[in-house]
């Protein structure tokens, strides 16, 4: 259960004024939710995730997760960005080992549950290669496995298919979905893509422009486990989209 | 797959080897000299076939050689002093507003001073031991050491800090196990520049005060009028210059060889 | 913190005037730390704890600065080296862009470039220097072959690595625009690759200082190297740290004569 | 415990303390009385330097070093054995100008470019010395320029410069080689004309007198050594400078070298002669009196 | 009218293999037709179009515009580029006009007509700014203002949208369709997006992965003007969309 109260962040520029990019927002997800947080470029998504993570600061109201405030980063909510932000000089398999290890997991059991997570993610066979010789999909691939290789309750995702192209971007959805599945995590996503929040999400927070506040949160009513081609062809998705799109770009102007 | 060599068909030319590229370089540079040296026709600008004959007497007499491996050893130990306590320092600048705002000012006041002048000073401070030179060794190299430890910190990826935090990483840790092999990359940059550095810091320094060492041979041939000597001691200091440097590029790219710039070219 | 000067530059890029207060905090901030070291050195000297043959004061550093500066003799000297220095920077920029440009003709012609840059930048060129005062003598075209030698490599590397990674859609943008295959190299090539080469040029001049102040030195002719010789075999310790702290100046004007070009020409931010 | 002497040491000239370096089994005392620790330095003047930190006792000095050491810096030293001086029938330094130059003598030299080896040496005073006793202003009429010794005979010969100073070797190679002329030397100046002498810090002497003159000692029975031997002067000589045997068999301990004396006892009155020379063309800022430096018991001849 | 007749682009890779990037494609584009390019990542879809521009040389078969066969680049094929590629050193009238100049018109008409058509693409009041001033949708925006200016005949549009927000991305495309339906160019559109493609385009090419071939060539049979809000509705705007993303999808494993 994450709990957001009227929260805000005002930012100092480097030339001394001050910018807010996120207003009295207030928020709850329950556990095992996918919420996702759909907005115009600036608006605050990305910041509201990483206050969230702990990552950065409020600057008014407060964060709690399950009762406990939030103070600063913790294993309990794991994030997964759009630049991947796999470490560079580690392989794939010592990645996803990483926060086993961190969590003091001794080094064999760590990289035995890493690969079983390399298999659901569908690169057992890359574990020996670095970041820079995988293409973006199996990069982030890897990423979501290493975030939930350590089991975080909650996932940050932060417009992680954004840098795919189309094809890949289906692909990872679809495999995303019946991951989430099984394992029924909390999930707070941030995307640009109307289709994709409909698509994956339960509930689509829709923030307006500049300084970002929640203009309206629509629940998604679609049966699961879904399917993309059947959805496409599903009214009641098709008018999610048509309301979705006209909250964004009215919200923009906002 | 934008490679550099994406221009034109991508195979190599048989002139595209290094090696023949370098050997080809090499013969240009002689011709240009010998022609140089008999058109002049100084007494003090032999040809390049005297300075190598002149250079296996100084590479077997004992005595040269221990001017060069003192001179080398002076050099190791101020570079190692540098990567002691510039790359910490660099590190600390990258991360930390407050540490860049001391040291940043200091820093760009003495970047263009030249460091070996400071040898008549330092030795007033120091005396005449090897501490002077490997002192001011130490601080040229540490200059740039310095700032491409710097830029390589303040660049890093807030989110690979975020991931490791996520984990449940503490300062410290991060510190060295994510700020400094992210960084690592530039820092060997840094590095590689001092290597040339220290190369130039201690020529110069051995120039100004002249004690054991190759830059003393150097001098001392040429107040003997030993000309075919003094080149052949260029000729030394070249090749380890580019000996030097060609050996870190090695460990650079292997160091790195996980880093998307690893397959980079001789360009810093 | 410059991740996010970067990114502020990015989101709220047209307003660029800067506040008089802001600046001047600026400068406060910057000079607090030469101000503190210099200080405690006063310090260090007024209390006694250093001979002041050894270590002067500041203060009178200062002094003897102003005393010095005061004949036309300093003049003369500061002006040989800053001749020098500019000569032989504005010869290295010529022939670093030129050489660097010339790589891109050919394949052959770049592959001999690399080999020759491989081979000559890490070689210690102050090693030549007793060969070129023998060769051209010991005034100012020796002084300015060494400090070419030197400080073209990283103008040549700057260019030659901006030339070579120009963007290929920019060349295509002027080509179907009309523009021929060797307008391209003036109309497209050239300005976009004067940020980098301008970078190059920041490290060349501070190479630049280096190496003509150990040429005056070594070879001690005139200039502000040879003012510390002079002083360094007169024993006046004082005035050995006097042209020191001009090279520095001069230097950092010279960074930060650079950086406003730079800035005012580099339009990618 | 041995006391130790540091001392320092340059090329060309000082074939006593080469020998004590390369030979030092000649030497029953060293090793014994006291050791020696040898650095080596560019020249004499940052010799005085080092004195000067402190972190010498002994080293090779030339009269203007040690007067512009004294006053400029405080040094106190004493003069204790003498290496080389200029005297007829030996070497002396001299200017030469190319065979077929129209100057014939010191006034032609008006508005012409003179060579030196570093303003401030003995070399260079000399010079500005002589342009002065041949009424030339060395400042207006003439242009001094810093070439060092070994280029020298090839700017004389390319025309760079039109006047240039000659020591050796570059003297001989530049005879062997033919093109210039000599137009006049430095005993013109003055001779007989110290060149290089030791000299030691006061402190140290006064403390340690026994060791000074027992380093002495060994000095002057290596010139003694060297003088008469000149196959192993030569030999040693080579081996510190690196230069070929045959090239220094040409000159070095002959006429064409500097003058020696095997006793080494210093020259004091030429030695007064030439601070006063200097002080009256103000390139010293104070006479000096040469009875500060000199200690009766501790100067070479020592018995 | 663009003729592509049995194209084909083999690389020399720096490791000395060869690489075929595109095998024997033909189609035709009469003039004015909208005509988008789909395939999934890799497949050549850029090349093809390079080629078309004269960019690249073929190395099989030929390119002709209008009865010329194609040899270089020139100005009736203007490119317009996923990024931007506007001159950083020219202001954005400085690059709209660059193109008019380049053909010889004087100074003072050329950037009468840049104006004019900064106008139109809704950036008049930021004529004296520098690229980097920009969004990335003005910085399109501007990109495609400098390609009309000098009034091609054919556009080359290679995912010119693919890095904007879907917000902009909206906008800019219905832009994009306005203009075009005033204009009548021919334009050549390279897409990762099924969804624009169908929502712009006369006609789709589906490509095969590697080597590209030609899988489909799919007729978008919707009237025009398409407004967007009403196309999500249409059930045939959906089967279209439905058809192609299997095609894309099992184009890739093909
Ligand atoms: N460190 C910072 N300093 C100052 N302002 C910032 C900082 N980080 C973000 N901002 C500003 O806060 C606002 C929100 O930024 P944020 O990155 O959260 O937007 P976003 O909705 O994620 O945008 P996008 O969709 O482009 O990712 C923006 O206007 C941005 O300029
Ligand atoms: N200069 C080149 N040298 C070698 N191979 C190349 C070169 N340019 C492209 N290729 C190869 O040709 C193929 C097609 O590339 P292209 O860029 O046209 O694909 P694309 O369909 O545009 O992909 P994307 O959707 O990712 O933009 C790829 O496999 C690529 O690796
Ligand atoms: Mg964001
Ligand atoms: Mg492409």
């Amino acid at each position: 259960m994450i709990c957001i109260e009227q929260l805000g962040k005002t930012f100092r520029t480097a030339r001394g004024t001050s910018h807010t990019a996120i207003q009295d927002i207030s928020l709850e997800v329950p556990e095992g939710q996918f919420v996702s947080i759909l907005g115009p470029s600036g608006c605050g998504k990305s910041t509201l995730l990483y206050m969230v993570g702990g990552f950065e600061q409020a600057t008014a109201g407060q964060i709690s997760v399950n009762g406990r405030v939030v103070q600063g980063p913790g294993p309990d909510r794991g994030p997964v960005f759009q630049e991947y932000a796999l470490f560079p000089w580690k392989t794939v398999l010592g990645n996803v080992a990483y926060g086993l290890r961190e969590q003091g997991v001794p080094k064999a059991q760590a990289e035995e549950r890493a690969m079983q997570w390399l298999e659901k993610v569908k690169l057992a066979n890359y574990a020996g290669f670095y970041p820079r010789e995988l293409s973006g999909g199996m990069r982030q691939r890897a990423a979501i496995a290493r975030t939930l290789a350590y089991e975080p309750k909650i996932l940050l995702m932060d417009e992680p298919f954004g840098a795919l192209d189309a094809h890949t971007r289906l692909t990872l959805q679809a495999e995303l979905l019946s991951l989430w599945e099984q394992l029924k995590n909390t999930v707070l996503f941030v995307t640009h893509s109307v289709d994709e929040a409909v698509y994956l999400s339960d509930r689509v927070v829709v923030l307006t422009g500049t300084p970002g506040r929640v203009r309206e949160i629509v629940p998604i009513d679609l049966p699961r486990p879904r399917v993309r081609a059947e959805l496409l062809r599903n009214t009641a998705y098709q008018e999610y989209v048509i309301q979705l799109e006209r909250l964004l770009v009215d919200g923009a102007h906002a | 797959m934008k490679t550099p060599a994406a221009t034109g068909s991508a195979t190599t030319l048989w002139y595209e080897k290094p090696a023949v590229a370098m050997v080809l370089v090499v013969v240009l540079l002689g011709i240009v000299w010998a022609l140089a040296s008999w058109r002049l026709d100084f007494s003090s600008f032999p040809g390049p076939w005297q300075a190598l004959q002149a250079l296996p007497a100084l590479i077997l007499d004992p005595s040269a050689l221990w001017a060069i491996s003192l001179s080398l050893g002076r050099m190791f130990i101020g570079y190692a002093w540098a990567l002691v306590f510039a790359i910490p320092l660099g590190l600390a600048m990258g991360r930390s507003r407050w540490v860049h705002e001391f040291f940043n000012p200091l820093v760009s006041l003495v970047y263009p001073m030249p460091k070996a002048a400071l040898m008549p000073i330092l030795m007033l401070w120091f005396g005449l031991g090897s501490f002077s030179k490997i002192l001011v060794i130490a601080m040229g190299v540490s200059l740039p050491m310095l700032y491409h430890s710097c830029l390589g910190a303040s660049r890093i990826e807030s989110k690979l800090v975020w991931t490791a935090q996520a984990m449940g990483m503490g300062p410290v840790a991060r510190l060295f196990r994510i700020v400094l092999p992210a960084a690592l990359p530039e820092i060997l940059i840094g590095c590689r520049v001092g290597v040339v550095m220290a190369l130039i810091v201690m020529v110069s320094s051995e120039m100004i005060a002249r004690q054991e060492g190759v830059g003393n041979l150097l001098f001392t041939s040429m107040d003997m009028a030993q000309y075919p000597s003094v080149y052949a001691v260029i000729l030394i200091l070249a090749l380890m210059g580019v000996v030097l440097d060609w050996l870190f590029e090695k460990a650079r790219r292997y160091l790195t060889r996980w880093s998307e710039s690893a397959g980079g070219t001789i360009l810093r | 913190m410059k991740n996010t000067a970067s990114t502020l530059a990015a989101t709220a890029p047209a307003a660029r005037s800067s506040a008089i207060p802001a600046t001047f905090a600026l400068y406060a901030k910057r000079a607090f730390s030469p101000v503190l070291v210099l200080l405690v050195w006063e310090l260090v000297c007024r209390m006694g704890w250093v001979e002041a043959q050894l270590l002067p004061a500041p203060s009178a550093i200062i002094a003897r600065l102003f005393e010095i500066a005061a004949g036309s003799e300093f003049w003369q000297n500061f002006g040989i080296t800053l001749y020098r220095l500019v000569v032989s920077l504005f010869i290295a920029v010529i022939v670093g862009v030129a050489l660097g440009l010339v790589a891109q003709l050919s394949r052959f012609s770049a592959a001999m470039l690399d080999a020759f840059v491989r081979l000559v930048a890490p070689i210690p060129k102050i090693a030549l220097y007793p060969a070129l005062i023998l060769i051209l003598g010991f005034e100012n075209s020796s002084k300015i072959t060494l400090i070419v030698a030197d400080a073209m490599f990283p103008v040549l590397m700057a260019t030659w690595s901006a030339a070579r990674s120009v963007d290929q859609k920019l060349i295509w943008s002027a080509r179907a625009a009309g523009t021929s295959r060797a307008a391209c190299l003036w109309k497209v090539t050239l300005p976009a690759i004067v940020p980098t080469v301008l970078a190059g040029v920041r490290v060349s001049g501070v190479i630049a200082c280096v190496v003509v102040f150990l040429a005056e030195m070594i070879a001690s002719t005139d200039g502000l190297g040879h003012m510390l010789t002079m002083a360094a075999r007169a024993y006046k310790t004082v005035d050995m740290f006097v042209p020191l702290i001009w090279i520095c100046a001069v230097g950092l004007a010279l960074n930060s004569l650079i950086g406003f070009v730079q800035r005012k020409l580099d339009h990618e931010g | 415990d041995i006391p130790e002497l540091r001392v320092g040491w340059t090329i060309p000239a000082e074939e006593a303390k080469y020998l004590m370096m390369k030979r030092p089994e000649l030497f029953p005392d060293l090793g014994k009385k006291y050791t020696i620790k040898w650095t080596q330095f560019q020249g004499t003047s940052p010799m005085i330097q080092a004195m000067r930190a402190n972190v010498l006792d002994c080293s090779t000095m030339a009269p203007m070093s040690l007067a512009q050491g004294a006053i400029e810096s405080g040094l106190k030293a004493y003069i204790v054995a003498q290496h080389v001086y200029e005297k007829k029938g030996y070497f002396t330094v001299y200017w030469a100008v190319k065979e077929d130059s129209p100057i014939k003598s010191a006034a032609d030299l008006k508005g012409k470019v003179l060579g030196t080896n570093a303003y401030g040496s003995g070399v260079y005073f000399n010079l500005v010395l002589w342009l002065k006793q041949n009424g030339l202003d060395p400042e207006k009429d003439v242009k001094i320029v810093e070439t060092g010794f070994p280029p020298m005979a090839d700017a004389i010969r390319s025309g760079r410069i039109d006047l240039g100073t000659m020591v050796q070797p570059f003297a001989l190679l530049s005879q062997e080689k033919g093109g210039l002329r000599e137009l006049a030397s430095q005993a013109a100046v003055q001779t007989p004309q110290v060149q290089i002498f030791e000299g030691c810090s006061q402190d140290y002497t006064n403390k340690n007198p026994e060791v000074v003159r027992a380093y002495i000692k060994d000095l002057q029975s290596a010139m003694a050594k060297v003088q008469a031997d000149h196959d192993l002067a030569v030999t040693v000589d080579s081996e510190v400078t690196r230069a070929p045997k045959e090239l220094l068999g040409k000159y070095v301990m002959t006429n064409k070298d500097f003058a020696r004396d095997d006793n080494m006892q210093p020259n004091l009155d030429s030695i007064q002669t030439s601070w006063d020379l200097y002080y009256k063309a103000g390139f010293l800022s104070k006479p000096l009196k040469i009875s500060d430096f000199v200690r009766k018991d501790v100067i070479a001849p020592v018995k």
